[in-house]
């Protein structure tokens, strides 16, 4: 069933691609249908992990609330990024703090550390089991509750929704 | 500490003498007579939108069977020399992290329809046979060192390379009987100009090249990885 | 059109000019990595995106999305794969550094199991 | 007036690009080169792309993406081999 789903997923996105890649013309969009399905049958013996997608009109909406969160995280961090480039003082605290995921799906998670890396003065390390550790630039929360809280609950909420 | 600025100067010297060829370069007004010819003909005789292409696929099609058979020797002996020695103790090896492992499962199938868009377009656009191929085989460089899991299998691979060079010689036969000489596009419809199915052959030579280069290096990388260097 | 795409573009070339000086100022490697990755997935997003509003009848939007999407996905994987391979290879942080968990739990771990090989899954 | 905005815009992407390639000079130790060298990739990712609008030549576009694609592979292959994974 996870196979089907992400074989269907990956045949879409696929061919998403290729439309976008291409010129608008018929015989692309043919070359692209054969190409797509030639691309998802040779990828069939790896992890299916687009199989772990909800297709609930709830998730999808939560998707486009993560894009958009997404968005403003990376807009403040660059501006924090400046603030603290441009700064002579340098105002930095860093450190390696640890938080814990309840996330289970893999490419759920790897979002979320992508995420983490792309928002305010963090950046995912390393990985082990349901712990993330990341280096945080101005660490605010010492203990793994208050990081978890201010570092991952924002995305997690909707990645969870989305992939479970 | 003297060993840097000895390098620092000898990059320094270096720079100085290639320094002429960038100040004093003057661009070229006028083409040879051998590029003016192809720049004029090639276009209507082939109907291609890359001359680039034209000339590597059909004009000196004769030329990148040898590129390819001279890859094909390399690959080769890679394989060879890799073969022959036996298994040595294997250094502990740190693996790769999750985060990294699952993002490459999710890009893998992104670089191969890439790979796959680069040789059917090098009529078209830059890139071609080699390059799309080479597109491919970093794809695969990026799943062992992501350390997933990538069955290749070593007679699928030789057979794809043998069948790729296998057509790529009879269609050029087939340009001697059904057109101009060795390997003329022409034996396909040149189609309307600018749009996939166009230039002939040439997309189909470009394929087959691809698949071709796409093979022989996988199949270095494979033996590279299974010899564990 | 034209004079917001020049402006989005300006902006852009201005994060990637602070994330290549992040990478000059700060004091070691993970500050560094932190102000390199996010400036210039930013940067290039608007760099690109705004020459895209400029020249749209020769850049087609549809490519330059693929490469903006290939550079938010493949930037931070290349960040995080490096700050782990700094961490593993020992390159110390800077004495601003407050905590350090990931060589703590490191440590104990190695205390616990001596010679077994950390097996890290996802 | 556009295109002098554009133009300044390239400049201080050529900015950015010294300054990393001073980081990449001054290291320290080869992490923090390939870190510089990672920066790079992108700045010229972005100046590929400035390249392609300037000459008015859309394909050129192709070669950011293979370009972004072959620097990630490049990056993932030293940060593999300073862990010790290779």
């Amino acid at each position: 069933m996870k196979k089907v789903k992400h074989a269907i997923l990956s045949f879409l996105g696929l061919m998403l691609i290729w439309v976008m890649l291409t010129p608008r013309d018929m015989q692309e969009i043919v070359a692209g249908l054969i190409v797509s399905a030639l691309v998802v049958l040779l990828t069939l013996g790896m992890e299916p992990v687009l199989g772990d997608v909800r297709l609930t009109p709830k998730s999808l909406w939560y998707g486009v609330l993560y894009v958009l969160v997404f968005l403003r995280e990376l807009l403040v961090s660059n501006l924090d990024v400046a603030r603290r480039v441009i700064d002579p003082k340098l105002p930095i605290k860093p450190g390696i703090v640890k938080v814990r995921t309840k996330l289970q799906s893999r490419i759920g998670r790897t979002l979320l550390a992508n995420s983490i890396t792309l928002t305010p003065g963090t950046l995912t390390a390393e990985i082990r089991g349901d712990y993330l550790y990341i280096h945080w630039i101005e660490i605010r929360h010492e203990d793994l509750e208050g990081a978890t809280r201010d570092i991952v609950q924002k995305f997690e909420k909707y990645l969870e929704v989305i992939f479970g | 500490m003297i060993k840097k600025y000895a390098v620092l100067l000898l990059l320094g010297a270096f720079a100085l003498m290639l320094l002429p060829f960038v100040t004093e370069v003057t661009p070229f007004e006028e083409l040879s007579p051998v590029a003016q010819k192809y720049v004029k003909d090639g276009p209507d005789e082939l109907g291609s939108a890359n001359l680039v292409s034209s000339v590597i696929v059909t004009y000196r099609g004769l030329d990148t069977l040898g590129e390819v058979a001279v890859l094909f020797i390399a690959a080769a002996g890679v394989g060879f020399m890799l073969r022959r020695r036996g298994d040595a103790k294997k250094p502990v090896k740190r693996e790769a992290s999750g985060i990294l492992r699952s993002g490459t499962v999710f890009l893998f199938p992104l670089v191969l329809l890439y790979g796959i868009y680069i040789f059917l377009h090098g009529h078209l656009t830059p890139g071609g046979g080699f390059q799309g191929g080479v597109v491919i085989a970093s794809g695969i460089v990026l799943l062992l060192l992501a350390g997933v899991s990538a069955k290749i299998s070593g007679t699928v691979l030789h057979w794809i390379e043998s069948l790729s060079g296998a057509v790529y010689v009879a269609l050029g036969v087939l340009g001697i009987v059904l057109a101009a000489g060795f390997l003329d596009n022409r034996i396909l419809p040149a189609g309307e100009f600018g749009r996939l199915l166009s230039a002939g052959a040439i997309p189909l030579i470009y394929s087959l090249i691809g698949l071709k280069v796409g093979a022989e290096l996988v199949g270095i990388i494979d033996a590279m990885q299974k010899d564990e260097l | 059109m034209e004079l917001a795409g020049a402006i989005v573009t300006l902006l852009g070339s201005l994060f990637l000019f602070l994330g290549a000086l992040g990478l000059f100022r700060m004091p070691d490697i993970y500050n560094r990595m932190q102000a390199g990755t996010k400036a210039t997935t930013m940067g290039t997003l608007l760099f690109i995106a705004g020459l895209a509003m400029g020249f749209h009848e020769t850049i087609g939007a549809s490519k330059v999305i693929i490469i903006i999407l290939f550079v938010i996905f493949t930037n931070p994987l290349s960040s995080h794969a490096l700050a782990r391979a700094a961490h593993k290879a020992g390159i110390p942080l800077a004495k601003e550094t407050v905590k350090d968990d990931l060589a703590a739990d490191e440590e104990n771990e190695e205390g616990a199991m001596k010679g077994t090989q950390e097996g890290e899954e996802l | 007036m556009v295109n002098t905005l554009y133009t300044i815009a390239a400049m201080i992407g050529l900015a950015a690009l010294l300054l990393a390639f001073v980081r990449m000079i001054i290291g320290p130790g080869a992490a923090n080169r390939v870190v510089a060298l990672d920066v790079m990739t992108i700045v010229s990712i972005s100046l590929i792309v400035f390249l392609s609008a300037h000459f008015g030549r859309g394909i050129y576009l192709d070669i950011a993406l293979v370009y972004s694609l072959i620097a990630f592979v490049g990056v993932v292959a030293m940060a593999r081999y300073l862990e010790r994974g290779l």
